[in-house]
């Protein structure tokens, strides 16, 4: 029986080129107050592009009538329950959106003069503190544009240190269970990968890590708690090895949400992590973005963050370029301001008691859904749960239930899934992070959700190897998607 | 907290539920000298009220003048419209849509958002959005690399200084070498035929931006046949969006990466904004970032995914594209949501009120190019400095041009103006009134 | 085939109450920056309440989507269509919510000075000015909050205008295709209501009508376009008639949208009418209201309006009390005035021209579905409709089939029904005004939605009789609601 | 024209369709004399920017001061989730529920706005809303009269004069009559046993605001008890939501009147508002507006629709308990998302800060009245008139009290001042210190 959702009408919509005609409009001009200009002559006919062939025309009406229809095929958060683990998918306060729209923010110029931008300067440098003391560290920087944007910071950082101690070494330890970005931000960097196995506890092995940490490496991407959701109890030892070989400890700290008011990277040695402030400081998602991935770095690496870099002078904030030993800029301006805008509104209004009081509620979320759902489905590591918990189809494998079909039926119980085969060190994975936004009253439907489903792969396995079965679409066929792409509309198409 | 949906009550049953005292006990695995003994130096949480009007407080703190900068950031008129779909949850607070069956409006917005990417840019695939412009031209410069299997980048001076920055920054560990073109100091334009001479077999990519840094435009179509020639790709890059609802797409462009910022997104002091590559098909597994694709439900009902994710880091790892992950889709929403509001008559009209407007003020300045330009170009402050002429319209409550000597040493008299739609004809008067009144040397 | 909307599954929620744990809060105050005082002191203890039993205690994340799954369960018209015929549905302009929350606007209190408040009076002079244009009437009272209200201050002023000739009259003509507001309007203001028979052709009896004007009768409240949708053509006749016995002539401009920019009531004759902006001028209806009422008149009626007053002295407004005639204030302050700016935007936004022109889209729709229609459901009149056109169910009725099922069935379809059984004088109708906001492509879908339901009423009545069938919520029981009345949550009920 | 979702080839199809050539046809049935035979002087259509701006420069020409301004609109924080919900089209672009099936949202909200008012007020049914306090008022009045078959009503001089004002208007032409009972000229609230000798045979119902119009409470219990004794119901208005955090409801009033502005609604110049109606179980077919019931649909499953209809207009017509019909639901929605938010134990909280912050500012100021008081109070001016400190508040842009002469002659020398959560410590000084300054002669 499921009760958290049901069946109603769904408005259907074709694609926005399907509605238009000749001639429909949306918007209209301010009649012009100078000369109009003849392009040809102002810009060379050659120049001058025909008609926007196929670009939507439609009202006002049917633009919004579009876009609200297709909202309302979508799961949100704001909907329900979106377990999906290593995203930390929770409350996003509406007021910071308003922050965020606030005139003298949203229409600030980066480059207005800075005495007349010291709203915003002060707003990151304040942002900056916060999250250096939050993680313990000595500086930050806000510029980088999501996580994985963070990481290249971070190991350019490292790259820069190691430079100027002579030799920028060759290789990045990275343990098999991290998320993608982590060896694809190396290969960017120009390092090698070597992924390092996890123990049978999901864990660095410190037996072994020793041996690994030669001369060549650079540093060990180190994800903490890691993507089992488990603390890495031995981080300040790791740090000391790394130390000891001249080699660094980054952390991914993607998975911060489990950690903010209890411990801090920075105390357990660790010399350089990134943050997702669209994870742990709850700014909204955005269907994919945007996010921010500021850097924390110990002071060490301060002299190579990238700039401009902000400084106090005469009570007054300004940029500071003049930073010889700064990696340079990842990107133009100084980062996604309006998301930094919102991550501080976030740690002002939970305060320092309200951010822990979230890590405590987000860590006994996981642990309350672990505990319930251990007997219905495969628990391969049994260590202490943080913010997630991972399971495995294995014991559903065997009516040939995997974790996707799984996490489609729960799309039919009106749950958002939850993370489908990652980390790839379980096979099958089932990694669900409900994070502190849930009510215990969401979690029980959830869990009762997640129980009914074991017990449908064994009486009826067909049932979830074919949902969901009760949305406006059906299994989505994403390998003819991918063999034969069609990655724009056409007419006629 | 406001935030936590729990009762005192419902903790209590619930640690019980696991077998635990107390949440403290939770963290029990966390060595005890690891612990904070103290509670963060963050302060009480404030009430909604409070947090808002610090952000209130600040903003007034900052000018909102009328401004004529530009240089990568505009200001636009934004429809209604656009926060109005923006800001509804279902799109807000969803994530990447990894699960189509419940993100069919992500995915069906994406694939419009691809769509008139490539009408405007005339390329035939485009992704769904970078970072931003600098990230996206990077990103560009590293697929060109991947592409031809080269390794040395030509880059037109004229492109946004930032933007060579970071594309520095990027190759500076990848063993790319990164090469500029200058610019011919009479037009303002990049001499194609010098660029040429750049070019040599290593040359994986020339990159012009067009409408350059200096509002003039390059000449893209010799440009490309340049490259073509060395064997390398073109790659357009443009930061002001607007220009493409009058300006035509260079048809022998390999790559285009741009920067979407004027598509409805505030200049919010320099981000999020939303970036964008799109390219030929034929390079589309090159491409970094999300693509959405057209497919069928299994009932044969048309629906959309992600596609083609063996280019991803999530798949592919170390030998991925790029390591982008999260990106700007609801940046890429809203300027899909601007895109369709303007529509095929109104972005013309939008373009054609920048074009009017920009050479209304120029046509009272000093040009300091004689190249063809959109909605920006470079003026020379005369009998003053720029810096001197834009305190001048500050107390007149005007924000002026960007003064260049910061990039450009050599145009350190120089200033770089915008016009668009929303400037109006007494505040330019007003810049032309200052700049005649440092030439008559009454400043 | 039903190709408009698609089954989904859809979030269901509890009532708030049924959320509620002791303890939860969904908000903070600021700190207080003056001392407490103690309630028990301030107020005598026997004045303080207890506990709030039963409240809400919920979090702000709980609230948010506790609304937000809530609304899903709603139409509306940024999803669709929404052909309820009397209630002009039409698009409701997004900038215009941006306009009404202006702060200046928003925060203006009712009685600040009126030198810091010329804002607001600027803006109600000229909505008054355009209203007044639009009707061809020489003053107007914002003060109505909705159409009735306005209704009910029109025959105050008709009732004031003939004490002042010496006997305000016994009653009041109101034709039977009025809406209920008519006559429950006059009952109000203390009139008897006298009910006059359309004739055939659904209009005013032209032959009968002067029999009914005795001296006792006050006015005529005649609506027009009537609620059939069909104009009057004899309503500058009518008003002679009336004007030659002293008696008045009041509109019910609840039709405006059929006529704005075409014709003005004012030009017809008509003394006094209402409009309402929720209707004609595209102020949203909010799921009931809020609504604006205006009042237009003569210049005979207006030493009677309402106060205050508009005034314009020494280049600024001011709102003039001394208004020895006026029947007095209607409510409180001066009207929905964020109604009112959200009008006043529509008007502005559309001009002369762009009024006109939504006039001719609306009756263009209507009639375009009209025509669709007629081989398949019955017109009882067949007079040249305006903005809506009224079918009966007569056909259907023989195979059972009622105007409510064809409605209920409509929402299978993906459609909001049309006014159903309204006006009385069509046994069995189907009152459907498009207004200009459909495309051509909407009103072709509902066309082919109508044709299939009255296909389905030959074919298989019952599937219509118990639509809807794919609604979250099927058919609801409102007998045994107002039988057995339950209007307020307990708990454990 | 944008709003217009036609092109002129989907018009001239549809012209043929209907088997007309042009759109003026449309019309000809409308006697040419009456057609307009030029355009409305309107002026041509504006841009969504100008008509924005148009609206803003208007907000600039209004103060935006801190005020003390009470007089039943009240200053309040509005949570930010009041917009965020009331902006859903979903909610914003409906009409009333007259379909249940596809209107449960605004249903369910409905119930539990009837319920919550419940619970504020202690009484069995609250209607779905009015179009303000003071046709609430009004409207229970005439239901006291069909209920007592009487047509006499007493009416407290502490209700708000605009209140009695609407009251009287309606009344007029009812052949209703209206007394006022005075009220007590030291305590500031109504004498009940003066009021108890104005209720006679005919009295339908003795109407008390609480706090009153000077923000004093008022004798409701002995009211209730004289109004009873007399045969009349006790009907008790309120104009300050807020209030209901802290007050104990009035157990014996038979009718609850009052205005939910507090809840969340800005000032706005006097309104959208909401009124709301709440009564005794027996009396429910007597109250005007709507109701939302509770009942099951075709499958046994819990829904909510319009129910006892028959007591309206669309049904009863000219026998309807009233006239109304558009009523002010998304207002009622946003009071039901303010009562949500608060909570249990807001609203008290809220409450309390308002009792703290009015009277921390009373204890600075000459109060005129004796009376208990909840946010407002009503202080003499010495030594100078209420408008003149007035003025020197303005300077300090602060907007001060309500000057009563304006209402009650013999109150000329007095302001009536009203502090919420919102006002600051500061300003409260500040006040005071005006006061002070009349008083010392120094004005
Ligand atoms: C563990 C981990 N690291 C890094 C990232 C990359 O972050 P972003 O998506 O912000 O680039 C993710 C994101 O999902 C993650 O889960
Ligand atoms: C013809 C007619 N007259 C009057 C009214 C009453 O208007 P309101 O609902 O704004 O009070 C309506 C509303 O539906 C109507 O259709």
């Amino acid at each position: 029986m499921i009760g958290k959702v049901r069946s109603h009408i769904v408005q259907e919509e074709p694609l926005v080129f399907e509605l238009s005609s000749a001639g429909k409009r949306g918007f209209q001009l301010p009649a012009l107050d100078v000369p109009a200009a003849d392009p040809a002559a102002a810009l060379g006919a050659e120049n001058v592009r025909g008609p926007l062939e196929g670009f939507p025309e439609v009202s006002e009406v049917e633009a919004l009538r579009h876009f609200t229809r297709l909202s309302t095929w979508n799961y949100a958060i704001d909907l329900g329950m979106y377990p999906l683990g290593s995203c930390t998918m929770k409350y996003n306060p509406r007021a910071h959106e308003e922050a965020a729209r606030v005139e003298g923010l949203a229409w600030a110029h980066p480059y207005q003069p800075e005495e007349l931008a010291q709203g915003c300067l002060e707003i990151m440098a304040r942002l900056e503190e916060a999250l250096a003391e939050i993680t313990g560290m000595d500086a930050v920087s806000l510029q980088p544009a999501a996580g994985a944007h963070g990481e290249l910071t971070g190991i350019l950082l490292v790259r820069a240190l190691l430079e100027t101690r002579g030799n920028p070494r060759r290789k990045i330890l990275i343990p098999d269970s991290a998320h993608g970005t982590n060896p694809a931000t190396a290969a960017i960097a120009g390092y090698a990968v070597e992924n390092i196995k996890s123990n049978a506890r999901g864990m660095i092995d410190l037996e072994a890590f020793p041996g690994l940490v030669t001369e060549e490496v650079a540093a060990l991407m180190l994800t903490n708690p890691n993507t089992l959701g488990v603390f890495e109890v031995n981080i300040a030892r790791i740090a000391e090895i790394l130390h000891e070989k001249g080699a660094l400890l980054y952390m991914d700290g993607a998975n911060m949400n489990a950690l903010v008011g209890v411990t801090r990277p920075g105390d357990a040695g660790v010399d350089v992590l990134h943050l997702n402030l669209h994870k742990t400081f709850s700014t909204p998602h955005g269907g994919g973005g945007p996010g921010s991935g500021p850097v924390a770095v110990k002071r060490e690496l301060e002299p190579f963050l990238p700039k401009p870099r902000l400084k106090r002078e005469g009570g007054r904030w300004r940029l500071d370029y003049d930073r010889p030993q700064s990696i340079g800029r990842v990107r133009a301006f100084y980062g996604n301001f309006g998301v930094l805008v919102r991550a501080l509104a976030y740690i002002l209004a939970c305060g320092a008691e309200g951010l822990r009081a979230a890590t405590l509620d987000a860590v006994l979320n996981s642990n309350y859904v672990r505990k319930a759902l251990e007997p219905y489905y495969d628990l391969p590591h049994r260590e202490p749960s943080m913010h997630e918990c991972v399971f495995s189809d294995q014991r559903q494998a065997r009516r040939g239930v995997r974790t996707m079909d799984i996490a489609k039926r729960l799309i039919d119980y009106g749950f958002h899934p939850y993370t489908v085969s990652f980390p790839l060190i379980v096979p099958g994975a089932l990694m669900i992070e409900p994070t502190e936004s849930e009510s215990r009253r969401e979690l029980d439907l959830f869990i009762q959700a997640m129980i009914a489903i074991a017990r449908e792969a064994e009486e009826n396995p067909e049932l979830v190897r074919t949902a969901p079965h009760t949305t406006r679409t059906s299994r989505v066929d994403e390998v003819t998607a991918a063999r034969k792409p069609v990655l724009r509309w056409r007419p006629g198409s | 907290m406001r935030y936590l949906p729990k009762s005192e009550a419902d903790r209590r049953a619930m640690l019980e539920a696991i077998g635990l005292e107390s949440l403290e006990e939770l963290f029990s695995q966390i060595p005890p000298e690891l612990r904070l003994s103290e509670p963060l130096r963050l302060g009480p949480g404030l009430s909604e009220y409070e947090v808002l009007e610090y952000f209130r407080e600040q903003g007034r703190r900052n000018a909102t003048y009328p401004s004529f900068l530009g240089a990568g950031a505009y200001r636009h008129y934004r429809p209604s419209l656009v926060d109005v779909v923006a800001s509804r949850g279902e799109f807000l607070t969803a994530y990447t849509p990894y699960q189509a069956e419940i993100s069919q409006g992500i995915l069906a917005s994406i694939f419009e958002f691809q769509t008139m990417i490539c009408q405007l840019t005339g390329m035939e695939a485009a992704n769904a959005s970078m970072y931003d412009g600098s990230t996206a031209m990077t990103e560009a410069a590293l697929m060109a690399v991947r592409i031809t299997g080269r390794d040395r980048i030509v880059v037109g001076a004229g492109v946004h200084p930032e933007y060579r920055e970071v594309l520095r920054t990027y190759a500076r560990n990848q063993a790319m070498q990164v090469v500029e073109a200058p610019y011919e100091p009479e037009s303002g334009a990049t001499d194609a035929a010098r660029a040429a001479q750049l070019l040599d077999g290593r040359t994986a990519a020339l990159i012009l931006q067009s409408p350059n840094f200096f509002g003039v435009l390059e000449p893209l179509q010799a440009a490309a046949e340049a490259a073509h020639c060395a064997g390398a790709l073109l790659v357009h890059v443009f930061t002001e969006a607007v220009s493409l609802g009058l300006l035509a797409p260079c048809e022998q462009a390999d790559i285009v990466a741009g920067e979407l910022q004027s598509f409805a997104i505030p200049p919010g002091f320099g981000g999020p904004y939303a970036g964008v590559i799109a390219t030929r098909e034929k390079y589309v597994r090159q491409l970094p970032g999300r693509l959405v694709g057209q497919t069928t439900d299994s009932r044969g009902r048309r629906a959309f995914c992600l596609t083609l994710s063996t280019r991803e880091q999530h798949i592919r790892r170390e030998r991925a594209t790029s390591n982008i992950c999260t990106n700007q889709a609801l940046v890429a929403l809203m300027a899909t949501v601007f895109m369709t509001v303007y529509g095929k008559q109104g972005l013309r009209e939008l373009a054609e009120q920048n074009l009017a407007k920009a050479h209304y003020l120029a046509g009272k300045l000093p040009r300091r190019f004689s190249g063809r330009f959109f909605n920006e170009f470079v003026a020379r402050a005369e009998g003053a400095s720029p810096e001197r002429i834009n305190r001048a319209l500050l107390e007149k409550r005007i924000i002026g041009g960007l003064p260049l000597g910061r990039f450009y040493p050599e145009l350190a008299d120089c200033l770089l103006l915008c016009a668009t739609e929303m400037s109006r004809r007494e505040e330019m008067d007003a810049v032309a009134e200052a700049f005649a009144d440092a030439a008559g040397g009454r400043m």
